[in-house]
């Protein structure tokens, strides 16, 4: 889809800059927290820019409705739900089928690094809030994600983080905001566990060359590694907040 | 079809009786008197996105409220007014005992009482909401996220709508030749109208006794609370029963006196928070 | 919400009389009868002006489809719900928001007079069916639901009776209808178990002074006493109508 | 999805044995024969807030239909015609086996019966609701109400619609200058023309027995049912097979012919209904 | 209801033709097939004229989700659903208020063939899917389910088919196609096991005298006999094509 | 909310061993090599009703895809575009496993993919399809109909969205005096503008193996898919990793090689159809 892009908007500048005046590989300023709410098993909020998202962690536990049960592992639970006020224009509460797709592509992300084996029968369930939208929003929901299941002290083996690296006006840039998600030529959201080198979430949005595309992975993949290093700080100090820059 | 709720967080009846031997010698649990609600913090401007945004705590109470305004179509029996929308929804990072899907009675219950009590008192003044009269007029949504309940979902969700309304600006348009409305988007206007504060207060009564601002533990053990909206000239502005018990008349009578006197510390917070936004 | 009232008119005459010509502290003419239906285990039809309501008990029972009960009382549950033709415009038959609230107040007005602790791990139904609304529906419902529970032999505490207070161009008036309601500055709506002092229902749509709210609470409860005195004919008699005057 | 029901009212064979004795006497337990309807009631104007309404008790069974008259949009191929929209609710009230939730399929299944029956002869005359032709058309709703099933929800649902129908008036309404049609609350204008009467039979059958108007009892006792639908000059103008069972083509005939008796029981009943409304 | 007619659209000739060509009791060119699907049990594909519909069935089986199965014989499903490019205009993919009855009429047109009593707290699944509507949809599909159930295994007392005769400008024509019933008076879906004379899904849209009724009845029970012996043959062969001339 | 899945086809761990004992040996249990999907059968034009169709049969599983063209009005952002909508059904005819009821996750999210593929080279000429620059333009529908599941279900979807999108005609129209469109049933126009083709590829990874094309025995021991679009040029235009696995960065890289290789043969197979249809 080709949305017409406003006047005046350069979204890579001649001296290399993106218009929030980032350098390609730039995060947008990091913060996290944990702890953040008293109900929870644990949780998080996590802030890409002005990308907000904050997790919950709820197990292992028996669920408030029965169903049918794993009789081997722990039953993993996701919700990627967006606040009505979170968007440019008010969101209706109801799931909407993005919503579907990627509460199931960030459960598929959770899965490889959760260890459920050890929690037969029960259930564990991950609630995600998207607070604000400003793009990036599933890979933080991955970030906040992962840092919820620690704070919750499920048995995890990596912790797993999240970016989306974009082609914007040609460029290869990392962590994308909205802005340069609407007019770029492609959005490629990743998370992966780096202590174990594992891809857990992966897609692309967007026309990309073999090569183009070998080089996003890659910088997705440096990009993690700080973010993953980030979230091991937070779980230590209990909230952390990076300028970004690498 | 409301169904007698399963799974109240039970209370043994021991920890019942305990509770009121405390409250016999005028003190709770977290060493309140009867009559103070929990610590208050409210925070406007947390959503940049929206027209207007608050989180507040109250006590480990945990709600957001988010307006936003677009343009809309006036209701066919007030065509010299905006359209104000309150919506609250209890997602599961909550609480252990919410459950996602569509709002539930409670939630809407709660949404419902707001709503009202903005409404009766003209809060929000929606005759200056107009665009163009009978066709096109501004839409307040106002919504209610309950991020983490620990009891009183009232009247931290008042709190929060009145404070995100009071935080809000009209987003600034163009109208273009063919009459259509073009939103700026990102470019704020005017602040909203608010005629008057409202607050809600809510009593909860435990045995014999009342008490304001319950927490969770205390909702628990009682069957019944009163919720009361007040504006700030300390008038009536709405009222709801709820729970599954019943007051006297008496009961009644000492739930309003209380409530306006808590009334006035909630009043304050919100003073306090408009303050801040402005320091 | 101000809605114009149409030209003409008058809702308190300077003689002190409402629109259809009732003092402020008269009811309507008031209908109850019970036994009107032929399955249900007890069922009753009141009305309130042209307010009609009907109201039908199953149970104690088994649930048809199984669901977790309560151990320790019967599980109540209502609903109240509005027939498309009922209403001004047709309403939609699916329940509204206002439906789903007022379906939970009604329990709640009728949990405190139910003995359901003798009717462990069973459900008790109560259906009201809003058949034509002029204002007064959901205390018109509770004295339905009141009848149709003393019908089916349900032990309860004390019968229960509701009515709405309005206040209209400055006067408290009692029972109000649906142009009052539109036109006026408050509606009250209470039920109440006169025989054992219990208030089991209040909600306040409007403004009133703290003299203003204890005086209109005042008028209800004598009209409700008025009420469930003639429930109590109703149920020896089968079949009660009154003019409504005190 | 249709699935085989769960719980019809079992009756155990025994209780058909000793029905199937009576039978072959040619009566009922109710005392009727084979062919006659229960005892049928026809009230009209029930709702006065409906543009039309009747209850209908036939038997211990009660249907209220009400009808409201609303403006709308024709069809797009039908510019030249009004619209007419038929419900059926089963309330819980109605029946101990009722739940609440959106109409089943028996109910969807009712309401198209009587839908098709009404639309196939044109009963409501849609062409005379045609306000401003491609724009504004009267829409007709018709609400069948089951207040309480005591068996053969078809006839008494006909008879509670077409009663509804005749009963009806359309809305008085005035056209402004800009071409909105306002619709004057309360008046009511000219009575909806009716083109035909139609009514429904339905005939049950029981072993190898045909039995007019079945009760809820011979209702659970029968497999399959056949409902006809008549006009006035004894015309078919409807039929559905309804249950799991079939039938011979000697049975469909001597339905028919049971039925078209039937028939005249009903019209009769409508026509007295209408005696007494102008009276 | 009344359609207008298209300009120039004659559907009987003066010679007692039909707009395509058949004479009053000739059906459509039908096409059987059996065994067209790998994961059901059974399946079938029929096609009168340009309608095509599919059949599957699954079981005697364990349902997939729990619930209450009868203790005498097997419980029988049945969805009648359209593809959205089944029609001339795209259809929500969502069960319409016809697909829902159309679905009970046709459980009902199988249930008195089923042998189900020998299969007791077992269910059978019966789908079926339009993939081309051009009138008589659902005959046709009960034909497919007759075949599928056949193909499955399932035990049954006697094949079962459908035919729609019509009354077309005054004329009682078999197996309409979608012109003929929305320009026509009538529309009678007939579907019978001939060879034990039962009569099992019978409808009638439209006006007919006595005498047309019977007529009607008549001419389709002459069709379905013919296509219950396709049917034979498709069993025995896999496939059929016939021109419907009888 | 996304739940792990309760029954996977489950396949005991003995059959993943002999499993693996093969694709150590380079073959697979149909006798394909990894690389190689299975055969491929193109039929267009099956639903003669619609714009376009087609159905695709890859080894034992069939989709089917039915394109309807209508007249709508295009998104607010983008006044100068058509609208193209990609949805799927798993029908429960296709699978002992799918249920009747909306689409669920898997059916959302290879609807999306395929949308996305499509979508963003722009596949459909979208600018082709304005009937009236902000006003009226082409709708195109793509359905997406599993009619039995045997494996692979993206492949397949996207060579039968692909094959419909190739059969399609926009429908024949008039624009009446008063700016109405009128769509004339049965005449087709001008096919349907397509830039440019894209498949996609489905690699599956088994223990440390790759392998294309995954028959459902092959998924219910995988659990992890990548699938990769492909335009006509070998460019990636779009990507989803799928299950509940994780993938290293040389497993990506791998993937990406033999899928572009497969691509191939999947192309080949949309051209020898269109050639068919030609003929």
């Amino acid at each position: 889809m080709v949305v017409k892009r406003p006047e005046g908007l350069v979204l890579v500048s001649p001296e290399g800059l993106r218009h929030d005046g980032r350098r390609p590989e730039d995060l947008r300023p990091v913060k996290m927290e944990v702890g953040v709410f008293k109900n929870a098993d644990g949780s998080a909020l996590v802030e890409y820019g002005k990308t907000r998202v904050v997790a919950a962690v709820y197990g292992p536990r028996e669920p408030l409705q029965r169903f049918p049960l794993l009789p081997d592992k722990a039953t993993l639970r996701v919700r990627y739900h967006m606040a009505p006020f979170s968007t440019e224009e008010r969101k209706s509460p109801a799931p909407s089928r993005r919503e579907v797709e990627l509460s199931k592509v960030i459960r598929e992300a959770l899965e490889p690094i959760v260890l459920s084996e050890e929690y037969p029968r029960t259930v564990i369930d991950i609630f995600l809030e998207v607070l604000q939208a400003d793009g990036g929003t599933r890979t933080a929901a991955v970030t906040a994600a992962s840092l919820a299941l620690a704070d919750a002290g499920v048995p995890i083996r990596a912790l797993v983080g999240g970016v989306a690296v974009g082609k914007v006006d040609g460029v290869l840039v990392v962590d994308i905001d909205e802005t340069e998600d609407m007019y770029g030529e492609a959005d490629m959201p990743v998370a992966a566990a780096p202590d174990i080198g594992l891809i857990t979430l992966l897609q692309l949005n967007g026309v990309l060359s073999r090569e183009e595309f070998n080089r996003a992975l890659d910088m997705a993949l440096t990009a993690i590694t700080r973010i993953v290093e980030l979230e091991k700080r937070t779980l230590r100090s209990g909230y952390v907040e990076a300028g970004g820059e690498e | 079809m409301s169904i007698s709720p399963y799974k109240p967080p039970i209370t043994p009846l021991i920890v019942k009786e305990s509770y009121l031997n405390m409250l016999r010698k005028g003190v709770r649990p977290d060493n309140r008197d009867l009559k103070t609600p929990r610590l208050i913090e409210i925070k406007t401007g947390v959503v940049e996105k929206a027209e207007g945004s608050a989180l507040v705590k109250l006590g480990d109470t945990q709600v957001m409220a988010g307006v936003k305004i677009d343009v809309g179509s006036p209701f066919k029996d007030t065509p010299d007014q905006g359209v104000l929308m309150v919506h609250a929804e209890f997602v599961p990072l909550a609480s252990p005992l919410f459950e996602p899907g569509p709002p539930d009675e409670n939630a809407i219950e709660l949404a419902r009482v707001v709503d009202r009590s903005l409404r009766e008192v003209n809060a929000v003044d929606l005759q200056s909401l107009v665009i163009r009269r009978g066709e096109k007029v501004w839409t307040v949504w106002v919504d209610l996220y309950v991020l983490d309940h620990n009891g009183n979902l009232y009247d931290a969700s008042m709190l929060a709508a009145m404070a995100a309304l009071l935080d809000s600006r009209l987003p600034d348009y163009e109208e273009l030749e063919t009459g259509e409305i073009v939103v700026k988007k990102g470019v704020k206007g005017d602040p909203l109208k608010i005629n008057t504060r409202v607050v809600t207060v809510t009593v909860a009564k435990i045995g014999d006794y009342l008490v304001v601002d319950p927490s969770l533990e205390e909702e628990a053990i009682s069957d019944v609370r009163l919720v009361i909206a007040f504006d700030e000239k300390g008038r009536i502005v709405g009222m709801q029963k709820t729970g599954a018990g019943g007051l006297s008349f008496d009961e009644v009578d000492r739930a309003v006196e209380v409530a306006r006197e808590a009334s006035v510390v909630y009043f304050k917070a919100l003073e306090e928070s408009l303050g801040r936004a402005g320091g």
